[in-house]
């Protein structure tokens, strides 16, 4: 793929930051493996810059690797990372979970079409095809322009597998969980699992079995689930990290429906917003509570 | 049934005695079982012993082959499978795979003085070898144990060391890390006091146990003294499963502590590329 | 013949389910004997680990219980909790876990009577949906073959 | 001598038959869009050609492995197989892999019985590697897309028929016992249509690196600042090594049965990239940092291995690099290595130069 106009833009605007020392380190995409991969790229040096990219195959969060570039340079000093949609709202949650302060990081918002399904070279996403915010809510520099708003049901997706009787749908999840190999490139590419240890690799108690069997690869896949409801901004980056294809993003999807519906509440949208599960409103519907 | 490096044999708990003064150490004899055949073994190799349920951990053997009646471990309570053996009462059978590793070269030994080294509750595998000198005491020079504590609680085997000390044809220097009250020994660093009484490097081998910093520190010293790198042994912990080279944790280098271990030479060491 | 039996875990609050399951026993309200109760501080203190973890041990049914909104002991756990479990049920149900497996109530110190009414109407459900079969771990995993 | 016979591809049941007769039968089957390798027992359920997304010690070295069931003291080894283990369809950089782990697994103090029971006896049946992908290199590992160690018959792909020929005794052994007298020997045009499969194959692989002076220049960089930067790009996942075919370690567990006295100790595929692999109970860890855990990887799989078993545990295979969620290919590694050797070295021989 050709660099176009933004990528150009993005070069310039990488150098620039670099060349103004606005920050030690511009993390952003550089080509990976072949046409269609690309790979997370630390800038220092203006002169480098020509390997950044920005295009249908910058499918990964860079926000874990945002957090890495950020503990390695000195003091005080900033980093620039390039951010999709989805990868702004990941960075606004970090900042309503006091984990990121807006001055540490220069936002460079890049405007999404949506990236590609690495397992399928040439279909989007799940999480693209659904995507409402291709535009991240904050940046310090935007490369080309905004994207207008996407349309569209979010949760047609939800909707349909929610017809299916619960045979089905606990089929389905089965499948899945049988492709699981627990490498944890889900947990460990998903911007919003930033625990120093995760529940899985705490040995007393051990939380649940080690083994690839069920239910123990289930039980890793729902408590992830749970830990990031209302925290998880739809960005894919598990389901495309997953070298076997586990569709689990749905689960994330339901999970963000009933956050919305129920508490009124979209993660990484707004940074002074208190996440939905660290608050409460004493009005919430208990209709299910005996 | 087909031999299987996985399975343990079973043995029984003879005796749990509280070794240091704070309880995070408790040393247990062990019996095999009546169905399982007693193995033979030499100071400085390991078993694994396991709890079902709770998993497995390897231990240095603290006794020595000489003490046919017993199988001697000290284990410092600080996981989960630690904890459990820590519960266990006289009587209780659990299971253990060994023995594992090498062992310190007492063929070598013959004829030469040896000098051994020990920090802390590393001393085990000291003990083994201390115990099987003395077994067989005219097959050696002089016998020097250096050994080292932070406190005189946390010395193991105090019985044994106070009658080692009586005994003529073995010095025995401990220290502690701080003056303490009633402790009328030597105190300061196990390198130091080293550097202080160490027998003349001359005809004499070294063997040195314990936390890595304390290794790291007394090996130097002992070159200092004249010590050659192939006559300085020392016994290295790393966190092992398998326990027989296969399950790729316990490396340094291209070297496995559990099989091409737990005992180095200086030599061998200072040729890895990792540090302690 | 021997009807089955369900296995319910009730994770309960100290302040008022617990006290309110003492009440049902102090009174002699007679409720289902299939319930093991884990006294919890707080309803708030329950992960839904914990939730997991009882049915993958062979649990057929968890309930957890606390106090009714407003009279947390500890202001707003129950509240809290109640977001929690809301997400929770909603994605067991989504993946097909039966909706019975996992309930709540909220049931206060002076509930004796509703205490054993829910865990009447809890047990009828686990009953009703025989023996937990998903997420739960088999007490032999697949022996060595080839 | 070797057999050379053609299978016609709808009659690969005649294949498949003979093999689930006397073996139990491994090939790559589709699960929801994946390639894995599951026990078959007809041709239909096959997905032959298919790049495998799992490798092929998952046959002999499963995830998760019982080692042994207990019930209180008592303690029982899992029952032993009923029938040898055969495996139809991998490529030979998989084939491979199984005589590399061997190596692992039966050599040494102590042979691994799991390991040993289902490989002894064994066969394997390979399939021609036709269609390099991007990220194969398996010529850099002294092996090439039709390399026959490891296989016991090799399969060529020409289209409409497999073209299978004998590599080892056994192989030809099992072919004549499964096709006797009704062998259908290939034409000419056959085999010259393999050879250009073939030819095909070896001239898609990119040209290799030098291995064995990686090897040298891992000595030199111990502490070089590559193992940080790759360690800022990695995210420590699994995905390389539980995909990779000769990446061995593991981990044993216990495991209880609730309210009971029965359980089981598992053995469950572990990885160097994990912190918790060599952290030991008192919190002290060897390979504290990502930096030591990203060189004891490369090292283990290109310097180590070579001292221990004389090769590097690496088959080329690729699936590090096509499964890395972040595109981080272990070519590029392997040509920095060379590269800050090569720099290195000059270096000092300027170094020496000035001193002289």
């Amino acid at each position: 793929m050709k660099a176009g106009g933004s990528e150009q833009e993005l070069r310039e605007a990488a150098r620039k930051l670099l060349k103004d020392k606005k920050v030690g380190v511009v993390v952003g995409y550089a080509r990976g493996t072949g046409e269609l991969r690309s790979t997370p790229a630390f800038i220092r040096h203006g002169k480098d810059a020509d390997r950044l990219i920005f295009d249908r195959t910058c499918g990964i969060s860079l926000v874990p690797h945002l957090r890495k570039a950020l503990k390695a340079l000195p003091k005080g000093a900033k980093a620039a990372v390039v951010a999709k949609g989805c990868d702004g709202r990941a960075l606004v949650q970090y900042m309503a979970e006091g984990q990121l302060k807006r001055d540490d990081v220069v936002i460079v918002g890049v405007a999404c079409d949506g990236v590609l399904d690495p397992r399928k070279s040439d279909v989007l996403s799940d999480s693209c095809l659904r995507c409402r915010y291709p535009n991240p809510p904050v940046y310090d520099v935007f490369v080309a322009e905004p994207k207008a708003v996407g349309a569209g049901d979010e949760y047609a997706a939800v909707t349909e597998f929610e017809k299916l009787g619960p045979e089905e749908r606990w089929g389905w999840f089965q499948t899945q969980f049988a492709k699981c190999i627990r490498c944890y490139a889900c947990r460990n590419a998903c911007p919003m699992c930033y625990c120093e240890e995760c529940f899985v690799d705490q040995t007393n108690p051990l939380w649940f079995g080690k083994s690839a069997e069920q239910p123990d690869t289930a039980m890793f896949h729902i408590v992830r689930a749970l830990h990031t409801a209302g925290r998880c901004v739809d960005c894919g980056a598990c389901e495309r990290a997953c070298p076997l294809g586990v569709r689990l993003g749905l689960l994330n999807k339901r999970i963000e429906k009933e956050i919305k519906e129920r508490f009124g509440y979209t993660a990484g949208l707004d940074p002074e917003a208190t996440p939905a599960l660290a608050t409460y409103d004493e009005e919430d519907k208990q209709e299910f509570i005996l | 049934m087909p031999y299987n490096p996985y399975v343990p044999i079973p043995v029984t708990v003879q005796g749990v005695r509280v070794e240091s003064d704070d309880r995070t150490l408790r040393t247990f004899d062990l019996a095999f079982g009546e169905e399982t055949q007693p193995f033979d073994y030499l100071p400085g190799q390991f078993c694994q012993l396991s709890i079902l349920g709770k998993g497995e951990a390897p231990f240095g053997l603290a006794s020595s082959p000489t003490e046919k009646e017993f199988l001697r471990f000290t284990v410092n309570r600080a996981g989960v499978v630690t904890t459990a053996l820590h519960h266990l009462k006289a009587g209780e059978t659990i299971g253990l795979r060994g023995p594992l590793g090498n062992h310190y070269p007492v063929e070598r030994f013959k004829g030469r003085n040896v000098v051994l080294i020990g920090g802390g509750f590393a001393f085990t595998t000291l003990r083994s070898l201390a115990v099987y000198l003395l077994a067989n005491r005219s097959d050696f020079g002089d016998i020097t144990v250096i050994y080292g504590a932070r406190r005189p609680g946390l010395l193991l085997y105090r019985d044994e060391l106070a009658a080692w000390e009586k005994r003529g044809d073995i010095a025995v220097h401990l220290t502690i890390d701080q003056p303490a009250d009633g402790w009328d020994k030597a105190t300061g660093f196990v390198p130091d006091v080293t550097r202080k009484v160490a027998p003349s490097p001359k005809d004499a081998f070294a063997v040195v146990c314990g936390p890595p910093v304390m290794i790291n520190y007394t090996l130097p010293v002992l070159e200092d003294l004249g010590f050659p790198r192939e006559r300085i042994y020392t016994s290295l912990e790393r966190r092992m499963k398998c326990g027989v080279g296969k399950c790729g944790r316990c490396n340094i280098g291209p070297k496995y502590v559990c099989t091409d271990g737990p005992v180095f030479s200086y030599a061998e060491l200072a040729a890895l590329p990792e540090r302690l | 013949m021997n009807e089955w039996q369900p296995k319910i875990l009730a994770f309960l609050c100290n302040w008022c389910s617990y006290a309110g399951a003492d009440l049902a026993g102090v009174s002699r309200i007679q409720y289902p004997p299939n319930v093991r109760v884990v006294r919890v501080p707080c309803s708030g203190r329950v992960n839904p680990i914990f939730i997991l973890k009882s049915l993958e041990n062979g649990f057929d049914g968890v309930l957890v219980s606390g106090c009714h909104p407003g009279d947390c002991h500890y202001i707003s756990g129950n509240y809290i909790a109640r977001r929690k479990f809301a997400v929770l049920k909603a994605a067991l149900e989504f993946m097909g876990v039966e909706p019975g497996r996992v309930q709540f109530s909220w049931v206060s110190a002076g509930e004796g009577e509703k205490f054993a009414q829910v865990i009447g109407q809890v047990t009828d459900t686990v009953k009703g949906l025989g023996p937990a079969k998903r997420l739960v771990k088999t007490a032999e995993a697949p022996g060595v073959a080839g | 001598m070797s057999s050379i016979l053609k299978i016609r591809k709808q009659e690969l049941d005649q294949l498949v038959a003979a093999l689930v007769a006397r073996y139990r039968l491994f090939g790559p089957v589709d699960l929801d869009g994946t390639t894995v390798l599951r026990e078959v027992r007809s041709a239909d359920e096959l997905r032959l050609g298919a790049a495998l997304d799992e490798p092929a010690k998952t046959v002999f070295f499963p995830q998760t492995e019982t080692l042994l069931h207990y019930d209180g003291d008592k303690v029982e080894a899992p029952a032993g197989r009923d029938k040898p283990t055969a495996i139809l369809g991998i490529r030979p950089c998989d084939a491979k892999s199984l005589v590399l782990l061997d190596r692992v697994f039966r050599t040494g103090t102590h042979q691994d019985s799991f390991w040993q029971r289902r490989h002894e006896d064994s066969l394997v049946v390979g399939l021609g590697c036709s269609l390099p992908l991007e990220t194969c290199f398996c010529n850099w590992m002294n092996l090439g897309p039709f390399n026959a160690d490891g296989s016991d018959v090799m399969l060529t792909d020409i289209g409409d028929a497999y073209i299978a020929e004998s590599c080892t005794d056994k192989g030809e052994r099992f072919l004549k016992a499964a096709y006797k007298s009704q062998v259908q020997r290939p034409s000419d045009a056959d085999l010259d249509k393999a050879g250009a499969v073939r030819g095909r194959a070896r001239a898609a692989l990119k040209p290799p690196v030098d291995v064995p002076a990686v090897k040298k220049a891992l000595a030199g960089l111990w502490d070089s600042p590559l193992w940080d930067e790759l360690t800022l790009e990695c995210l420590s996942c699994a995905a390389c090594a539980y995909l990779c075919p000769t990446c061995h370690c593991f981990d044993i567990q216990d495991e209880k049965v609730p309210g009971t006295s029965r359980g089981r100790r598992i053995r469950i595929w572990d990885t160097c990239m994990a912190a918790l692999f060599t952290k030991e109970a008192s919190g002290h860890n060897p390979r504290g940092s990502g930096k030591e855990r990203m060189r004891q990887r490369i090292m283990h799989k290109f310097s180590y291995f070579v001292d221990n078993f004389g090769e590097a545990a690496c088959v080329g295979c690729g699936r590090c690099i096509r499964m890395c969620p972040v595109s981080l290919d272990v070519r590029r590694v392997l040509e920095r290595v060379r590269d800050e050797g090569a720099a290195k070295d000059q270096k000092s021989a300027k170094g020496v130069a000035s001193a002289v």
